[in-house]
């Protein structure tokens, strides 16, 4: 709770996510039309706004999935016209799918993403204890899991990966209470470690009591909330 | 039925060009009519029968030409996707050039194909044959086939273009491969059943000179093609674009509505 | 196609596969000509002409 | 963490999941024999199967090959992994690579049984030099086969409602490998009267044929996944 970063706190380092009038594009359609959004290190910026309002889209640009048809980018310092290879490695996002593999036992997917960055056999169980999904859920086949844990199973193939900045998008959907909380005290604990994080959500009660600054997300554009 | 396509600019219609034309590409379409009525003229008149394939040597003044070019036009796509893909600016012009050559090779291709199958039939008895450069050509248009399905799967014209100009290069590693296999193939395990008929026959002037004007024709008539069609690809994208425009100005307009 | 189109062109004589040969391929290319300008007419009546490139 | 060491990681995790689902045995492996089986009705003469043998079993291999591709790509797709593998910036050569390795390990895996197969039904005697020329064109056919089917099968797996471009793009660019692989074979079981000896310049042709696009996919695999 107190590793959160002061909201009025002035941040002299470079933005981590800069954009600039970006405009990408889901098959013919603009989703994102004209965004300009600056997150800061350490900060968890909530993104609020309706369905279809073009939040996932703006997570998958951060993340360097999804190219700019127009306007410019930036995120750790990567151009994401240029060099959204280099921008991939130290962003972790997580979407409606999680990413597992069903035949493989929770720790198996653990192990395979944190292995990508040379994680150590103890980095994996502190990642698996963290989400609360070691033991013996560790040793189940992910598709075996209910929703909630597949969610935080995913969350910890994230912590084991290293990712510096966290793209969550609905991160809380499908969770029950404690989860919740689990989920909240790791992702203050992520950006005590230097994560700077971006959540949209729908829940806003909850995702913003954890942000540190609120935008909302309309058709397509970005507008800072007062 | 090519006449009446190519002649466009016949002083009856407006002398302005209009679409995709200029005066140039009418000079050659002009041209390129002219040649081809040369062509029919010296292939279905005035060269003499061959000795050995008597009258059916008249189709190979199609044949030949078209084969040709439809090679030509993958060996430029090929350089097209090159030039892109490796180009500092990216240019889609490229890409475009690559894929109207693509598309051009492919309406040739079909049409050698079938010519040569009635070829086949005065000249083998058969349609179709087992030798190595039918079944390369029949291989390479399903290849061909395929490159333009992938031009079509959508995204941005950047990613299409990097896509296909990777694929465009993909298939000319393949040209040889299929081509050195068929031939192996052949040649170790049939006896050719054919008389000297690939083509290599040995022409006199009047024969030899038709196959040139086929040639020539054939040219002018991939060149005017290649203008017209990658100039049509440069104008769907242009309104695909503009499409972007409307769309991303609606978009903007509902944000202004929803604006508190 | 029936079987008396297949028939008519397997009893065909020289001239006509010679012939058939020759308007095949004009008609084949000419279609996809004839398409293309035609397309290109179309399109090219909703762009600005100081847009293309080759006027 | 070096490409090597990434590819290895891909393709263990892509074996661990086959090791567990046994999709190859239990599905893919009687889908092949049925494929044969089906041959045996369509060509209905004993003289013209022992003729042909060595080609239906490459043309059920590369049919397998369609499956084991697709299947390949389906288990990525399933939840996101494969944009999961992109986000985490995973060197697209090393995905190529590994998921290449594990789906050329289960052809080798498969063309062994269907070759078995061949060669008992058919009753052949195989001579020891034809034994190695056989185990030679298996391992220099599938890599090729493998090559293709990652690099093609990982474009479409972008595409959902696109699968059926996969058989359009790979059959085309692996008939070299099915003419070489089958004429090999027909060397090696001796068919139709066939020089064992005769077989080792299809060997040349499956080799260069899995260098070139080995090299080739490798280079080209990156571009075509990344959107």
């Amino acid at each position: 709770m107190d590793a959160a970063p002061d909201p009025e706190h002035e941040h002299p380092a470079r933005p981590v996510v800069e954009l600039t009038d970006a405009v990408a594009l889901l098959g013919p359609y603009p989703a994102l039309a004209g965004a300009t959004i600056r997150v800061d290190p350490g900060e968890i910026v909530l993104l609020r706004g309706p369905n279809g309002a073009g939040k996932t889209t703006l997570l998958r640009v951060c993340a360097g999935l999804v190219p700019l048809s127009r306007g410019e980018g930036r995120v750790l310092g990567h151009d994401l016209r240029t060099e959204r290879a280099a921008v991939r490695p130290r962003v972790g996002l997580l979407g409606h799918s999680n990413g597992l593999y069903g035949d493989l036992t929770v720790r198996e997917n653990v192990r395979f993403w944190g292995a990508l960055v040379g994680a150590t056999g103890d980095e994996i169980d502190a990642a698996l204890e963290r989400m609360a999904v070691g033991g013996r859920l560790a040793e189940v086949p992910a598709r075996k899991l209910s929703a909630g844990q597949r969610r935080r199973t995913a969350l910890a193939c994230l912590v084991a990966r290293r990712a510096q900045l966290w793209l969550l998008d609905e991160p809380h959907a499908g969770l029950d209470a404690a989860g919740r909380d689990q989920l909240d005290d790791t992702l203050r604990a992520a950006v005590a470690a230097g994560a700077t994080i971006v959540v949209a959500s729908h829940e806003l009660e909850r995702a913003g009591s954890l942000a540190t600054r609120t935008v909302d997300v309309v058709a397509g554009q970005v507008r800072s909330v007062a | 039925m090519t006449t009446t396509d190519l002649d466009a600019g016949t002083p009856a219609r407006t002398s302005a060009p209009r679409g995709t034309g200029t005066r140039a590409t009418r000079v050659l379409g002009i041209a390129t009519v002219v040649a081809m009525a040369w062509l029919v003229a010296f292939g279905l008149g005035f060269s003499p029968a061959d000795r050995d394939q008597e009258e059916s040597v008249r189709i190979l003044y199609v044949h030949v030409p078209t084969i040709w070019i439809a090679y030509l036009a993958f060996v430029v796509t090929a350089i097209s996707s090159g030039c892109y893909l490796f180009g500092r600016k990216k240019s889609l012009g490229f890409d475009r050039v690559a894929g109207a050559s693509a598309e051009i090779g492919v309406v040739f291709m079909a049409v050698t194909l079938i010519v040569g199958a009635l070829w086949g039939r005065l000249t083998w008895g058969v349609f179709w044959q087992w030798d190595a450069r039918l079944t390369t050509t029949a291989l390479l248009f399903v290849t061909y086939i395929g490159y333009l399905a992938v031009r079509r799967l959508g995204g941005s014209h950047h990613q299409r273009a990097k896509r296909s100009a990777v694929l465009g290069l993909l298939a000319v590693l393949e040209i040889p491969l299929v081509h050195w296999s068929v031939r192996l193939w052949r040649s170790l395990h049939q006896e050719a059943t054919v008389l000297r008929t690939d083509g290599d026959i040995s022409m006199d002037g009047l024969m030899l000179f038709s196959l040139f004007v086929g040639v020539i024709a054939f040219t002018l008539l991939y060149v005017w093609l290649l203008l017209h069609r990658s100039r049509t690809m440069f104008l769907e994208d242009l309104i695909e674009d503009r499409g972007l425009d409307q769309a991303l100005a609606a978009r903007r307009a509902e944000a202004e509505e929803v604006r508190p | 196609m029936s079987a008396a189109i297949v028939g008519a062109i397997v009893e065909m004589d020289d001239a006509g596969f010679i012939i058939g040969s020759y308007v095949l391929t004009f008609a084949t290319v000419g279609l996809f000509a004839w398409r293309t300008l035609r397309r290109g007419r179309r399109l090219a009546e909703q762009v600005p002409d100081e847009e293309k490139y080759w006027l | 963490m070096s490409r090597w060491r990434v590819a290895l990681l891909v393709a263990r995790k892509d074996l661990a999941i086959e090791w567990r689902s046994r999709v190859v045995l239990d599905q893919v492996l009687p889908f092949a024999g049925v494929t044969m089986v089906l041959f045996a009705f369509a060509l209905d003469s004993d003289a013209v199967l022992e003729r042909v043998a060595p080609g239906l079993v490459w043309l059920a291999v590369l049919f397998s090959l369609l499956v084991l591709v697709q299947r390949a790509f389906a288990v990525e797709a399933a939840d996101g992994a494969l944009d999961a593998l992109r986000v985490a910036g995973v060197d697209p050569m090393s995905i190529y690579w590994g998921k290449g390795l594990s789906l050329a390990l289960q052809l080798l895996v498969l063309e062994a049984l269907l070759l078995a197969a061949a060669v008992v039904l058919y009753g052949a005697e195989v001579p020891a030099e034809g034994v190695v020329l056989l185990v030679t064109t298996s391992i220099t056919a599938t890599p090729g086969l493998a090559a293709v089917g990652t690099l093609y099968g990982g474009l479409a797996a972008g595409f959902t409602g696109r699968e059926t471009l996969l058989p359009l793009l790979v059959l085309p660019a692996v008939a070299p490998v099915l003419i070489g692989a089958t004429r090999a074979v027909e060397s090696a079981l001796g068919t139709a009267g066939a020089a064992t000896s005769d077989g080792w310049p299809w060997v040349g042709l499956l080799t260069v044929f899995a260098v070139a696009f080995g090299v080739g996919g490798s280079l080209a695999f990156g571009p075509l996944i990344d959107e």
